[in-house]
């Protein structure tokens, strides 16, 4: 790219002087895509919420109802339940990788010798490069209650069932919350530590009082990740939750033959989400994604 | 990043959809109707291959040498017609229905739950039989019947026929199970060990079960329930459900547990013990007592295909005496054409699946779309639509 | 300080009416308040001010980064206002000097002729005379990062100077270099002034540094000028109240005090260094005033010795004594004092305005 | 931080659990593709290279793995341009909206996949025809924007707006300015962050499930329908623990790259 200095009537000064252009000629293109490919789907979506399916053929009637939606708030069928199950599921889920991942990264950051540190790092985010299939299916091979790895090695294996789907999606999305935490530790100064046990700190103190809440930005942009991630699975529900079933199973299964349906339980995980990123959205911890 | 702009947004989300559910509330998509849409066949002649043809089906239906090298029909299909072949498995009807609707496939094994509403959905189109020469060996038992026929004209090519049977792990199961019992009842020894079909469906196996236990209930047509009988179908699934270890959508993985005992007993397919046992005779299967639900496919033309010939020419190999034997015999279930139970390398196939015994069929309840109006002829009652069946299977698996 | 050689009177850079606001709603500040500049071809302007007076805000406009709320900004009589920083014959020396990391000195130096495509021949010749300007010859290959504080002053000096701006702008450049460096930097800066002719702004908040460097210095208070001038006139005869404590100490008689000790009310200065320590009971003399106090601090500067000292009749003054062999009067903390100083010292500021 | 004893002991305690929690099942998933067994016995009865002799002549995978790659190229050169774009209009302007416009591009990967997957297959195929290729690639690119994004935003707040000023000032227009000084110097950012896009692409299985045309398949959906075949599982294993070997390498790239964050020093 070359270009000469511009004459004052060149297309360079006139959006000098009209940074409005200039910002409408950066965004345009990034706009137009995430508005058009992404924001007007997923609101088709919550408007197919709102119609009804032919009760032969599946095919959508464009009929407006709040049946599906009163369906899935009916206290009597099993949605809401379901719905709470699965927030039971992401929220362990991320709370034990919070427990996991701030001991690792505080050995990672503040412990290991500097020389090693990115070996380490690398050690522990490269399973986020396995594939995921293959993650869930090797603990569904470990899990099997007949045979399987932990059954013949330790003697006791959970088997199927909600431990095993916590235990492998926290697994699986560790790494996502280790990586915002670790940098969040490398780049809280020597000097805030110091001082703090300088002013009779304690170890446990100072991780107290001064670190976590340093670091908690962090740890709450690692907590989208791990609890969006594990919100919508159903494929390790699937393959190791034996009849479990969470939200994401549900739209799976009936967005084939019933849409509306699929429509509004996807919009109650939508909601959740929101909610989840309004109550965190007050910690500035969005801009640290 | 602030709560209000967070809220905002899902609130504009809001009012924008509600505003377009709303306005086009009055138009209905296409194809809703159930009156048979009047399409006409390929006229023919059936030319050149276009080069490619999309083909979905049932795993075991159309095998390219992936699962097994030496299971490949595809192959020997692509040399000789030129059509690349994409094929792509389905495990419920329900799959394959939709995976039609949305278009992008050629043809497809329909199964009876799914072809009608194929055709009354308009997203195949007639078969012009007479331009697969093949049709003329089908076994009469298969012409011409409601799931592949509607006015008198054809849909497709009937492809063979099946039960869903009974699979057990013979270490669990010392004596060959002949009943369904152990998968329905309360006591049962399997129980945390059973494994059902994860599918609408299904509900049509506890009706099965209800009319050899329950014959008061008066079930003539396990796809025919009034609300009564779906009532007391619904129930028996409910009081299966503590029995259950997984409910299964992929064979391979109901064969993986079948054969580690981690599942004792299950409703399956043939193929699905054949799997299973390639490590050894560990899991058996069989048609019991009460009977069982099942299935008889049919290959169909998607409407808007535009891979005609490779179609039609797909459509006269997958049938064809050799391809269909073999396919039979690795699916495990009753060829279509009459002349494959010659060609069989087992040569009993055709008898141990009884192909030619009309009489093995008549506790074989296949695959049917319930409809409102009964399938069983009663017209004082009005029977539960399948779209409450997969609603009442969501409630189900949910809970 | 006086001046040299007298400057011509075409105008380099010339400020109407400028006034620049941030902002919008209620969250409106405004930065700059209707300021007229005059900048006079090949002069070493000094805009002084505390931070967030106004003056690096105007700079920018100069530079074309900020576009004025009103007003208009003309270089050698060409309007300019909305024109983009790169159509300006204006370069700017950076506080943090802003060198491109990824490229060598020299690359750097030739940055900006290279994307007015200067010939490659012509490009380096230049690019060496400027880095032989700042006597950064033998450098023209490291990396910004390998060099000293001093060092990249050097190069972004040189960056700015290599395309011959009609003005050079500089925003508080000697502000990151330690004391002494700094010092050695002043006189180094106004050197290469000379040498090149060029008009230079030149932002600082450090009254001694604009005092020493300046033609001319322009003093910033809340988005106002509040005074141009030389720096004597600046240092002597400051305008305002704000311009005497900014520039110099703040030592001021008011109200009472003053309407006592010099017989009229009002506000007024005195440089401490003008101001005479005497005995308790001394009298003024001839075209003298003096005014009775206590010392309450004595401070040892090195070079001189500051008294604070506590008036009688209210208030205080600072007083500023060389240390000289006879130094006279050197009381100590607590001893009453007379203050002596010649009336022709005194400022009036309330007469000024 | 001044830790004591008990402290450093315990935490290297914790590090060594996590380190066996999350390497033993890939250190199973290694054993298991030289197990002779075909339903992976534990312990294994016998090794064989036969399987990884039968990845490397399987079809199947070596298509799936180009289709992968391909989908990931492109879909990461689209999230380049469009995430570059976007950070630098957010860095270096500040407007009403702009809040708004960063939780738009948080929210491809904020929202669970499913949603997004049913979203983008209903309106692919209800209203757009179908999907192809071209919809898988779209999908990727879409949640892959924010990756760039977040790494050039981070990179470009850190190097500041003075740069694009002093190349503006010795006469270079914006554009020229872009190209000579800004991605100059986000050149390192925006390799991490594609890096991580990339990977990102070549592993999401649940938006490609519902974005794949027919016919189209990607490694993970391979790896997806072949998982359970009885004659394909050893060979999903050596795939995989090719994958795990094969992913230190960009891998340590990235942190590399991502550490070189501090540049000067």
């Amino acid at each position: 790219m070359t270009t000469t200095e511009a004459p004052a009537g060149s297309p360079a000064a006139f959006l000098y002087r009209h940074p409005r252009a200039r910002l409408t000629g950066l965004l345009a293109l990034p706009m137009t895509w995430l508005v058009l490919l992404y924001l007007v789907p997923i609101v088709l979506l919550f408007v197919t919420a709102f119609w009804t399916t032919d009760s032969f053929t599946g095919n959508l009637q464009r009929t407006f109802t709040l049946e599906n939606f009163a369906r899935v708030l009916d206290p009597s069928q099993p949605f809401l339940t379901t719905a709470l199950r699965t927030l039971a599921v992401a929220v362990s889920v991320t709370v034990v990788s919070i427990i996991l991942a701030v001991p690792l990264s505080l050995f990672l950051a503040k412990i290991a010798q500097p020389r090693w540190r990115p070996l380490l790092v690398a050690l522990v985010v490269t399973p986020l490069w396995a594939s995921y299939l293959v993650k869930v299916y090797a603990w569904r091979t470990m899990l099997n209650p007949e045979g399987g790895f932990l059954e013949s090695t330790l003697g006791f294996s959970t088997g199927y069932g909600w431990v095993a789907v916590v235990v492998v999606l926290t697994y699986l999305w560790l790494p996502y919350m280790v990586l915002p935490v670790y940098v969040g530790m490398q780049n809280v100064p020597p000097s805030l530590l110091d001082a703090s046990s300088d002013l009779g700190a304690r170890s446990w103190r100072t991780f107290r009082s001064v670190l976590l809440p340093l670091v908690k930005p962090a740890i709450i942009a690692g907590s989208v990740f791990t609890f969006s991630l594990s919100l919508g699975d159903y494929i390790t529900v699937q393959l190791v939750g034996g009849k479990a079933q969470m939200l994401g199973n549900v739209v799976y299964g009936t967005f084939a033959t019933d849409l509306p349906f699929a429509a509004a339980i996807a919009s109650l995980t939508v909601l959740i989400m929101i909610g989840y990123l309004a109550a965190i959205s007050r910690t500035g911890a969005l801009e640290n994604l | 990043m602030r709560f209000k702009h967070v809220t905002a947004l899902g609130v504009g989300i809001a009012a924008a959809s509600l505003a377009v559910a709303g306005c086009s509330s009055s138009s209905t998509s296409g194809g809703g109707s159930s009156a048979a849409p009047s399409a006409s066949a390929y006229a023919g002649p059936v030319g050149e291959g276009e080069g490619e043809l999309n083909v979905l089906a049932w795993p075991g239906y159309a095998e390219d040498g992936s699962t097994d090298p030496k299971v490949d029909w595809v192959t020997p299909f692509e040399k000789e017609t030129g059509c690349q072949v994409n094929v792509k498995s389905f495990a419920t009807s329900n799959e394959a229905y939709d995976l039609m609707r949305k278009g992008g496939y050629d043809v497809v094994s329909a199964s009876g739950d799914a072809s009608l509403r194929l055709v009354y959905g308009g997203y195949v189109q007639p078969v012009n039989t007479s331009l697969v020469p093949n049709y003329a060996d089908i076994f009469s038992g298969l012409k011409d019947k409601q799931w592949n026929t509607v006015d008198g004209v054809n849909y497709g090519i009937p492809h063979g026929r099946g039960a869903n049977l009974l699979l057990f792990n013979k270490g669990e199961n010392k004596t060959e199970p002949t009943s369904w019992k152990d998968m329905w009842e309360s006591n049962s020894p399997a129980k945390g060990k059973v494994s059902p079909y994860d599918d609408a469906i299904y509900i049509a196996d506890a009706a099965v079960y209800l009319m050899a236990t329950q014959p008061d209930l008066g079930i003539t047509n396990p796809y025919s329930l009034d609300q009564t009988q779906f009532d007391a179908a619904i129930k028996l699934l409910d009081q299966q459900k503590p029995l259950v270890a997984e409910y299964w959508a992929d064979y391979a993985k109901q064969a993986n547990g079948l054969a580690s005992g981690s599942i004792s007993q299950g409703q399956g397919w043939q193929l699905t013990a054949n799997v299973a046992n390639a490590d050894g005779d560990k899991v058996g299967a069989t048609k019991p007592s009460e009977g069982a639900t099942g299935w008889s496919d049919t290959w169909m033309v998607a409407k808007d295909t535009k891979n005609i010939n490779c179609a039609y020419k797909w459509l006269d190999y997958i049938v064809s005496p050799k391809v269909n034997a073999e396919i039979a015999e690795y699916f495990g279930e009753a060829p279509a054409n009459e002349k494959s139970c010659d060609l069989t390398s087992n040569e009993d196939h055709c008898a141990q699946f009884h192909a030619k015994e009309e009489d093995y069929w008549t506790n074989v309840y296949y695959w049917t779309t319930p409809t409102e109006q009964c399938l069983d002829g009663r017209t004082d009652v009005t029977c539960v639509p399948y779209k409450d069946w997969v609603s009442a299977w969501t409630t189900l698996r949910s809970a | 300080m006086p001046r040299e050689e007298p400057l011509s009177d075409a105008i380099a850079v010339q400020l109407r009416g400028v006034s620049k606001t941030f902002g919008r709603g209620d969250d409106t500040v405004a930065a700059v308040r209707d300021v007229d500049l005059d900048v006079l071809d090949g002069e070493f302007l000094t805009l002084l001010g505390p931070s967030g007076s106004g003056k690096t805000t105007v700079l920018r406009m100069i530079a074309g980064f900020e576009l004025p709320t009103a007003g208009t900004v003309e270089l050698a009589g060409r309007d300019v206002t909305d024109v983009p920083p790169f159509d300006r014959d204006v370069n700017t020396v950076f506080q943090d000097y802003a060198l491109f990391p990824h490229m060598t000195v020299q690359q750097n130096v030739e940055y900006g002729l290279k994307v007015k495509r200067v010939p490659k021949a012509d490009r380096q010749a230049r690019a060496a005379e400027a880095l032989a300007q700042v006597q950064l010859a033998g450098y023209a290959n490291r990396r910004p990062h390998q060099l000293s504080g001093g060092q990249r002053q050097r190069v972004a000096l040189a960056r700015a100077l290599v395309n011959r701006p009609k003005v050079l702008l500089l925003d508080e450049p000697l502000g990151a270099l330690d004391l002494k460096l700094r010092e050695q930097m002043q006189v180094e800066l106004k050197h290469i002034q000379r040498l090149v002719g060029i008009t230079f702004i030149f932002v600082t908040h450090d009254q001694e540094e604009a005092l020493t460097m300046s033609d001319r210095i322009a003093v910033f208070d809340s988005g106002r000028i509040e005074q141009v001038g030389t720096p004597e006139e600046v240092y002597e005869k400051p305008g305002t109240e704000f311009v005497a404590g900014f520039v110099g100490t703040s030592n001021l008689l008011r109200d009472a005090a003053a309407e006592s000790v010099v017989g009229r009310p009002g506000i007024v200065s005195i440089r401490p260094e003008k101001i005479r320590l005497a005995e308790a009971a001394a009298a003024p003399g001839d075209g003298e005033h003096g005014v009775a106090g206590t010392v309450r601090e004595v401070i040892y500067l090195g070079t001189g010795t500051r008294f604070v000292v506590d008036l009688d009749v209210g208030g205080s003054l600072v007083v500023l004594q060389q240390n000289l062999h006879d130094r006279g009067l050197h009381p100590r903390s607590e001893q009453p004092v007379t203050l002596l100083w010649r009336t022709s010292d005194e400022y009036d500021l309330s007469r000024s305005e | 931080m001044i830790l004591s004893r008990t402290a450093k002991w315990t935490l290297g305690a914790v590090f060594a659990l996590v380190m066996l929690f999350i390497y033993v099942p890939l250190l199973v998933v290694v054993v298991n593709s030289f197990n002779v067994s075909l339903t992976f016995q534990w312990p294994p009865p016998g090794f064989t290279m036969e399987w990884w002799a039968r990845a490397i002549d399987n079809v199947g995978v070596r298509e799936a793995l180009l289709t992968s790659v391909g989908v990931a190229l492109i879909a990461t050169t689209i999230a380049l341009v469009l995430g570059t774009l976007t950070a630098v209009a957010l860095t270096q302007y500040a407007f009403f909206g702009r809040q708004s416009i960063s939780l738009l591009i948080i929210l491809p990967i904020a929202l669970p996949g499913i949603v997004t997957g049913v979203a983008l297959n209903t309106m692919f195929t209800s209203w757009l025809g179908g999907l192809t290729y071209l919809t898988l690639v779209v999908a990727h690119a879409t949640f892959c924007i924010v990756v760039i994004f977040n790494n050039a935003s981070a990179r470009l707040r850190r190097l500041g707006g003075n740069f694009v000023e002093a190349s503006m000032d010795l006469g270079a227009t914006r554009t020229t300015t872009f190209w000579r000084v800004t991605f100059p110097n986000m050149r390192s950012a925006l390799v991490a962050g594609a890096v991580l896009a990339f990977g990102l692409s070549f592993d999401e299985i649940i938006v490609t499930t519902f974005t794949a045309g027919p016919g189209i398949q990607t490694l993970p959906l391979w790896i997806f329908n072949n998982l359970f075949r009885p004659q394909q599982a050893p060979i999903v294993n050596v795939v995989a623990a090719a994958l795990i070997l094969v992913s230190i390498l960009p891998l340590y790239l990235a942190q590399r790259l991502s550490d070189d964050q501090t540049g000067d020093r």
